[in-house]
């Protein structure tokens, strides 16, 4: 695991102050008594992620692979570019529905992340967000030279240039932009990588928490969200 | 057991028989249907057996999360809806084996034990806290209570025109020829129930309550693997056990399982290819239309009869 | 017996003592005037005992030793005997209550009170023409002397008002007198009345004596110096002024339009009428304490004088009924007037000093309730022959007016009491121990009068119904806690019920399963309170106590007596809410004005009948009947808020208390549908212009439970929603009772215990949380399922029950309706009732899902689960409805039997657990097998496949990648079914509103304007008495010609 | 006959008179007045309906025996109302003198528009 782009580390003395609505806070109840809110604290689940171990079988976990590679639901989440090139996936041109891969608008029913594109720092936030809302296993995609190594942001202040720092990436596309033909080998490579069984990105992440966590607390200066969203 | 007449446990075999076969049939039929509509659009579809394995997907989904009680239930009693209604309404006409348990009830059970999978299932989306899921609901009820109206006005007529409420009954007087069935025989009450038919399919026009794309997918936004197996399943099953009453009602019903096959999805079809056709309604929009079309057919249908 | 005549000389006597006495002994001449007038009580009293047993016979007193017409004479009868009693204990109280002015000003004063009751009495007894003028001049001094008694300076004005206006009298009468003489040749009256005139030119005379007698009443609009002394006079001689004036100033008018011949009791009438009508109406603009019951006393004093009208026409009752009315009046008035001297501020709000003394409160309500008429006072019975009389005698538009203007009057004095009672004081009680013993013995006063007036009633005596005594009894109870009261009330009532379940057929039985029963239960949450929770037992009991006999009612005076009494009861409980008191106001009302149309129509149905038997309503036949049905349905609507009428209902369910919301809308509710059934089930179908009145209440009934759901959607506050849901309901039990069949008929039942069984849990359930989270918005909660899971589990079984979906009861409502609506040939309503259905959807997933699902906010989130006490009951109500959803026939089989009994009839047939009908089948048990084999197995199932969620919180919810603000701005609840209002909203057009709005401003803006007309100037107020004597002098001339 | 009409109509004349004025002057002196004139009309009314020509003040004296009196005299009645009548309205003329005065001392005014503070 390569240590974060050190351009805009966060400067640790500047402390970026809690959002209004995330400080602890006294609150009257109706009886009139007064009773400490920490929105973090009570808002949000505070448990970190499990590392899901196999099902028991070989063959039982195969199958799963096997329904699990053909029914992949991709969150719609555009990034970049790239979102522009997922748009023909659904056309009658590529129908990439005939493969078992349909969009879905919420994290929870989808199991693949793709990232098409570059994401500043903002975004990131919000893609650490979705992916961790998914349900477990679940893939991120990195599509485009500027998830691999920032591309033609390679230089820009506030993007960042190795998706695989921050979500543990499965499968990258290669290309400025990948044109929807490779997108779709992708998916089938990605296909094969589940059903090999090493499609376990989730349970990578679950391992390394601490480690992803510090760096995307790297980059990310205000953390206003609790370690891990479920 | 006086409550249960002539109650033998091999009903409860049949009975599964039953939702084994209408699951199956639900989740190829649905398959198909949208494979259809890729073809219509030039796609090549989804294989017909995809639902398959979106179900075993998300039973296969290792990490899951739950709001609370409520929204543990909720698919419960979605599927419970899904299958109690199946379980009270009779099948297959003049055969033994899947009459179910329709003698708990007669068309009223089944047409109030619709809700039943609504009502929870609006509990636990409202359980997940999510503010789509609510606006979802707020929506689908509101569409539902002039959706329904066409359909209660025509049930009416027709348990007039019959003088039962025996869902057995209605399918009996409608055998031996293909004119004896309520759609030819009572064409305006068979035009007001398919308004509300195609009303409550969850498709375009009146899909607003999902309205995806919009509030991304209205209730069941916060729901995932087995909660979202369970609905997968209650999916392809509901629709199936409602267009089941309608055959039942209105088309004669059916007497073997090819002619079930057959009947359901051309009943279905109607919903499918009103929806490629039409862009979705808003919910006033869809509201007037139901004033404005269905109810006066269903009042002329129960006036005439 | 000692002579009556010692009544003046004890008076006149004790007056002349006093003067005698030094001028600074104050305390010797104050127990001179206390010791005459006592004596002057004492033998009126005397007199009144000795009358009642039979030990004297009535007497006349001869004076000067010479027979009339020589010399004067006086009588001394029943009446005159009461009347006086009236009058001198009045003076004695008053005395007493006045003793620091009577002190302050002197022995003079109390000459002059003494000589005013003096004249009081003596215009009572006297039989003599002139020695009426003379006595009525000497109280008009009197009167003018006594009202110099208030420290109020603008008293001074008053009185020289009263002097112009009593000069003007005085003239007019004096001429009458004397050309009455002159054509009589006697000032005896009983000679006058010997040869009563007609009316002609030549008895020009005797109007001019009757219109001054009539003047001296004060009518309307003649009468603006009358308020001014009311307005500004010393409490204490204002009670005099009301209470014994007017009652000896009644009876010399009554003796006058005696003699004169009943050719002139329709003046009394009109004026009376006119007086009754105009003094409410005025009265209703008044914010001046003194100065509305001055305007009260008038429209009392009036009614009165109409009773005098009818004087002809009711015979022997006419001793009855006007006495009833005077006696009340008196009472009441003079109490009212006493207690308003406690009060320091002069506006109606600042009477809310007496709730510091709940004593005087119970005074307070006494006395309006005896002045409106209400059971047990003697304004009651009073009215209800008053009433039949006038429908006997087809003097209907009479009958109208005057339950009109009864109406008016109650809406005054009920919005006076809901202010008092509900404003916070601005000043504190005046106290004197001494003035709140007077009041309190005006009170108990009223209440043995109410008991007098019972035994002579020949309808039987409310005041000994056992359920009654009861509910009294909890007024001296009071000081007990309030947890002693509560189990005292529930055993009371479960009492009742095994002592009188046995008489009752199953319809009834099953309204007094829910009444009594249901009561006791829902008394279960009043544990809650702890303390003496003072005020609350008594009106509940009083509900409940008319609830027991009404159903065992069958006269219909017992009918009409039990639902004033429930609606009476009613009123206390729903005015104790907190922010009740508009909404008290327009339940009493409507209550009221639904009462006066049972009123109405049980008089029309009688036609003098003495005692009406509610089953003689079946043998009515002719134009009479449809017009009863109308009346009495529109009575009955009232209470169960059919569309239309219903404006009363939500704000006086949602406001009132947590307790409190289940009995008035769980129970009360019922006590419509029961009198309805009843109606139903005597008169049937009845044709008005050709049109079925059942169908009529059909189509309302599918009205309310549509727009009744509708509203209920539309409302943010969850007390308000439950309660437009209750109209709904009640619309479906309308409905289904006018279907006229067997099963509509057994719908209406089912939904008489379904609606009691969830509106109550539903009303617990919500009150409990209202009591936790300190509101009824439901926006403002939220979550709370996890803090309040058996709040919760009520609400949701509660609402499966009541939406009808299978497996609770509620379809069980809903299977029985569409058989029933197989066998009608109504088909178009059902429209309505189609579309009511699934709109009931629409609130009560609001209901639940604001409440107790969404996300919970920061200041409930550590809120308790409800009390205990509220939550028991709910819980026993979610066992029943389970219960009676799985076995319906334990409750139904028998009242369908009986139903069938009347029809005829058995369309359902209860084969083991299994109802059949013709047209099809309901398997409750079977029904509960399927479902939850289904769901056990399918929750195993889920259980099986994701026991491991991770349970997340409230914030853990995917929201477009970013994450939700507050919890506030994330509760999707406020305007829930905005789409919904989008498309139907025009439904929510406040139509009924509008038009009782309407009606009210129209009559507040009459008032308003018409009281203009008293400009405060005195020579304005003579003028207008002689206008008015010259404007009924042509009106009946014209009338006679 | 004459002397007993011309009697009444003039004790008419004076009641409205008397009436007239206390209605249409403001100063409650004049009120009072108005009002004094007014019931003498009243009694001279009362004495003009007992009176019959020809006879004797109803005294029974030495002129006139108890036996003849009913031929002799007047109705005696009237002229004890009148007799009365006087004497009330003394009383209630001093009382209306007596308000008046403390009228006066109350708001220093004596027109009877001034004391209007009670109304509607």
């Amino acid at each position: 695991m390569k240590d974060v782009d050190d351009k805009f580390l966060k400067n640790p003395d500047t402390e970026v102050p809690l959002r209004e609505e995330l400080r602890p806070r006294k609150v009257t109840t109706p009886d009139g008594q007064e009773i400490d809110i920490d929105p973090l604290r009570d808002y949000f689940c505070e448990a970190k992620p499990k590392v899901h171990p196999k099902a028991y079988s070989k063959i039982v976990e195969d199958f799963y692979n096997w329904a699990r590679a053909n029914s992949l639901w991709i969150l719609g989440f555009g990034t970049g570019c790239g979102a522009i090139e997922m748009r023909p996936l659904m056309t009658p041109r590529f129908d990439a529905y005939r493969y078992g891969i349909q969009w879905r608008p919420t994290p929870r029913q989808a199991n693949l992340l793709v990232i098409s594109g570059y994401l500043s720092v903002k975004t990131l936030k919000r893609a650490i967000r979705a992916y961790e809302q998914m349900p477990q296993p679940k893939y991120v995609m990195g599509l485009g030279s500027c998830t691999i190594n920032g591309g033609m942001y390679w230089d820009s202040y506030n993007t960042i240039k190795r998706l695989d720092d921050y979500l543990p990436v499965d499968m990258y596309v290669a290309g400025c932009m990948p044109r929807p033909e490779a997108l779709l080998h992708g998916f089938m490579e990605l296909k094969r990588v589940i059903k090999e069984g090493k499609g376990e990105g989730a349970n990578l992440y679950a391992e390394n928490f601490d480690q992803y966590k510090a760096n995307q607390k790297a980059v990310i200066r205000d953390w206003d969200m609790p370690d891990y969203n479920w | 057991m006086t409550a249960f007449p002539n109650f033998e446990w091999v009903q409860i075999a049949y009975a599964l028989l039953t939702l084994f076969i209408v699951i199956n049939y639900g989740m190829v039929m649905t398959a198909v249907v949208r494979k259809i509509g890729a073809r219509v659009g030039g796609r090549y579809g989804i294989p017909v057996w995809q639902n398959y394995v979106d179900l075993l997907k998300n039973i296969a989904l290792r990490s899951k999360i739950s709001h609370g009680v409520m929204y543990y239930l909720g698919p419960v009693f979605r599927l419970t809806g899904g299958v109690g209604l199946l379980m009270f309404v009779p099948t297959i006409y003049g055969s033994e084996w899947h009459q179910n348990f329709s003698y708990a009830g007669d068309l009223i059970l089944a047409l109030y034990f619709v809700f039943f999978g609504t009502l929870g299932m609006a509990l636990g989306a409202g359980e997940s806290g999510h503010p789509h899921s609510a606006i979802g609901v707020s929506r689908g009820l509101a569409q539902v209570t002039m959706a329904e109206l066409p359909l209660a006005l025509g049930v009416f007529a027709l348990s007039l025109q019959y003088q039962t409420l025996d869902i057995t009954e209605i399918v009996a007087a409608q055998q031996g020829s293909i004119f004896n069935w309520t759609v030819f025989t009572n064409p305006l009450a068979t035009v007001a129930a398919m308004v509300a038919f195609v009303g409550t399919m969850m498709r375009s026009p009146f899909d607003v309550a999902m309205a995806p794309q919009e509030i991304p997918i209205g209730p069941p936004t916060e729901y995932h693997s087995s909660y979202l197996a369970l609905m997968q399943t209650n999916r392809v099953l509901f629709p199936v056990a409602k267009t089941v009453i309608y055959m039942n009602l209105f088309f004669g019903g059916a007497t073997s399982w090819a002619e079930f096959a057959i009947k359901v999805f051309c009943l279905y079809m109607i919903s499918v290819v009103i929806g490629v056709v039409h862009p979705r309604f808003r919910v006033e929009q869809s509201i007037r239309f139901f004033l404005k079309w269905g109810l006066p057919i269903g009042v002329l249908s129960i006036l005439v009869v | 017996m000692v002579s009556p005549l010692l009544i003046l000389a004890a008076g006149l006597g004790a007056a002349f003592i006093l003067g005698l006495l030094r001028g600074t002994s104050e305390r010797p001449a104050f127990y001179v005037t206390i010791a005459a007038l006592a004596a002057m009580s004492f033998v009126a009293l005397s007199w009144v005992v000795g009358l009642v047993l039979g030990q004297t016979q009535p007497v006349e007193i001869l004076t000067a030793g010479a027979r009339p017409p020589f010399a004067i004479n006086l009588f001394m009868g029943g009446a005159e005997a009461a009347l006086i009693s009236v009058v001198t204990l009045t003076g004695l109280l008053s005395a007493f209550y006045m003793r620091a002015d009577l002190m302050r000003l002197g022995r003079r004063a109390m000459a002059v009170l003494l000589v005013l009751i003096m004249a009081l009495s003596g215009l009572i007894l006297t039989r003599d023409l002139f020695n009426l003028f003379v006595f009525i001049e000497l109280i008009v001094i009197a009167t003018a002397g006594l009202v110099l008694l208030s420290k109020d300076t603008r008293a001074l004005a008053a009185g020289f008002k009263y002097l112009i206006v009593s000069q003007v009298i005085s003239i007019l009468l004096l001429v009458g007198v004397i050309f009455t003489y002159h054509a009589h040749g006697s000032l005896n009256i009983d000679d006058i009345a010997a040869t009563p005139m007609a009316f002609t030119g030549a008895s020009l005379a005797t109007f001019l004596v009757l219109i001054a007698l009539v003047l001296e009443l004060k009518p309307f609009p003649a009468n603006g110096w009358a308020l001014d002394i009311y307005e500004s006079a010393h409490p204490g001689f204002s009670a005099l002024f009301s209470a014994a004036s007017g009652t000896a100033a009644l009876f010399a008018a009554d003796k006058l339009f005696t003699a004169a011949g009943p050719a002139w009791l329709p003046l009394a009438t009109g004026v009376g009428i006119v007086t009754f009508v105009g003094a409410n109406l005025l009265a209703l603009s008044q914010s001046h304490d003194r100065r509305l019951l001055g305007y009260s006393s008038v429209g009392q004093i009036g009614l009165v004088l109409l009773v005098v009208g009818q004087k002809a026409l009711l015979g022997a009752d006419f001793a009855y009924v006007a006495g009833g009315i005077v006696i009340s009046h008196a009472v009441a008035k003079a109490g009212l007037f006493w207690l308003s001297g406690m009060v320091k501020g002069r506006t109606l709000s600042d009477w809310a000093a007496l709730c510091q003394n709940p004593a005087l409160v119970v005074a307070f309500a006494t006395f309006i309730a005896m002045l409106t008429g209400l059971p047990p006072f003697p304004a009651f019975y009073a009215k209800w022959v008053l009433v039949h009389e006038f429908a006997a005698t087809g003097q209907l538009p009479m009958l109208a007016i005057f339950l009109i203007a009864a109406l008016i009057e109650a809406g005054v004095l009920f919005r006076w009491f809901g202010k008092a009672i509900k404003h916070d004081a601005q000043r504190s009680l005046t106290y004197h121990l001494s003035r709140e013993t007077i009041v309190l013995i005006a009170m108990l006063a009223g209440w043995g009068l109410g008991w007098v007036w019972g035994a002579l009633s020949d309808q039987g005596n409310v005041m000994t119904a056992l359920p009654l005594l009861f509910a009294l009894l909890f007024l001296p109870m009071d000081i007990l806690p309030a947890r002693v009261k509560n189990a005292i009330a529930m055993a009371g009532l479960v009492v009742w019920f095994v002592i009188s379940y046995q008489d009752l057929d199953p319809l009834r039985l099953v309204f007094m399963i829910i009444m009594m029963l249901g009561g006791a239960v829902l008394f279960l949450a009043s544990f809650h309170h702890q303390g003496r929770r003072m005020g609350f037992y008594a009106p509940a009991m009083i509900m409940y106590a008319g609830m027991a006999l009404l159903l065992e009612a069958f006269t219909a005076f017992q009918f009409f007596a039990a639902w004033e009494m429930l609606t009476i009861g009613s009123y206390f409980l729903i005015l104790r809410g907190k922010e009740s008191e508009p909404h008290a106001l327009s339940y009493i009302l409507f209550s009221l004005g639904g009462a006066f149309a049972l009123l109405a129509g049980f008089a029309l149905a009688a036609q003098g009948q003495r005692i009406f038997w509610i089953e003689d309503l079946s043998e009515l036949t002719g134009t009479l009947a449809p017009w009863v049905f109308v009346l009495l349905a529109l009575g009955f609507l009232t209470k169960t808020a059919a569309m239309g009428l219903h404006i009363w209902l939500p704000g006086a369910h949602a406001e009132a208390e947590t307790d409190v919301s289940p009995m008035v809308s769980g129970i009360l509710l019922k006590a419509g549908l029961f009198g309805l059934f009843v109606l139903v089930m005597e008169m049937g179908h009845q044709r008005l212009y050709g049109v079925d009145l059942t169908h009529l209440l059909v189509w309302l009934g599918a009205l309310s439970a549509f727009i009744g759901a509708v509203l209920a959607a539309f409302q943010e506050d969850a007390k308000r929603l439950l309660a437009y849901s209750s109209i709904s309901q009640m619309g479906y039990a309308v409905f289904g009772l006018a279907l006229m069949n067997h099963l509509g008929w057994l719908l209406a039942m089912m939904f008489a215990i379904n609606h009691f069984v969830y509106k109550s849990m539903l009303f617990l359930a919500v009150g409990g949380v209202k009591e936790r989270t300190h509101t009824r918005l439901m926006y403002q909660m939220g979550g709370l399922i996890t803090l309040m899971p058996l709040s919760f589990v009520s609400v949701l079984v509660g609402i499966i029950a009541m939406s009808g979906v299978p497996p609770l009861s509620g379809f069980g409502g809903r299977w029985i309706f569409y058989n029933a609506i197989m066998s009608t040939d109504l088909r178009l309503p059902m429209v309505l009732v189609f579309m009511a259905g699934p709109v009931g959807f629409l609130y009560l997933f609001r209901l639940i899902h604001t409440i107790f699902l969404g996300q919970p906010k920061d200041n409930l989130r550590q809120v308790k689960e409800a009390p205990f006490w509220i939550i028991l009951p709910q819980m026993l109500f979610v066992a029943f409805l389970i219960a009676f959803a799985a076995l319906p026939g334990m409750i139904l089989q028998r009242v369908d039997r009986y139903i069938g009994t009347l029809f005829g009839d058995q369309p359902l047939v209860w084969s083991g657990r299994i109802v059949n009908s013709a047209y099809g089948t309901w398997n409750p048990v079977a029904i509960w097998g399927v479902i939850i084999v289904v769901f056990v197995t399918v929750l195993g199932l889920l259980i099986w496949m994701n026991h491991n969620a991770q349970r997340v919180k409230q914030f853990n919810i995917v929201f477009s990648a970013e994450r939700p603000f507050k919890p506030q701005t994330t509760h999707f609840a406020w305007n829930f079914f905005a789409p919904y209002r989008k498309a139907m909203g025009f439904l929510e057009t406040p139509v009924s509103t509008s038009f009782w709005t309407g009606v009210t401003n129209a009559l507040h803006g009459t008032a308003e304007f018409s009281r203009k007309l008293y400009t405060g100037n005195g020579q304005t107020y003579a003028v207008h008495l002689l206008l008015f004597v010259i404007a009924v002098y042509l009106i009946s001339m014209g009338a006679s010609s | 006959m004459m002397l007993s009409q011309i009697a009444m109509a003039l004790g008419f004349s004076l009641i409205l008179l008397g009436l007239y004025g206390a209605l249409t002057n403001r100063d409650i002196i004049r009120m009072i007045v108005s009002f004094t004139i007014a019931s003498t009309g009243v009694n001279v009314v009362l004495v003009s309906v007992g009176y019959l020509p020809g006879r004797s003040a109803p005294i029974l004296d030495e002129a006139v025996p108890v036996a003849e009196a009913a031929t002799r005299i007047t109705d005696p009645v009237p002229q004890a109302l009148v007799l009365t009548a006087i004497v009330i309205g003394l009383g209630v003329t001093a009382l209306m003198l007596a308000y008046a005065y403390r009228l006066f001392r109350a708001r220093g005014s004596l027109d009877i528009s001034d004391f209007t503070e009670l109304k509607w």
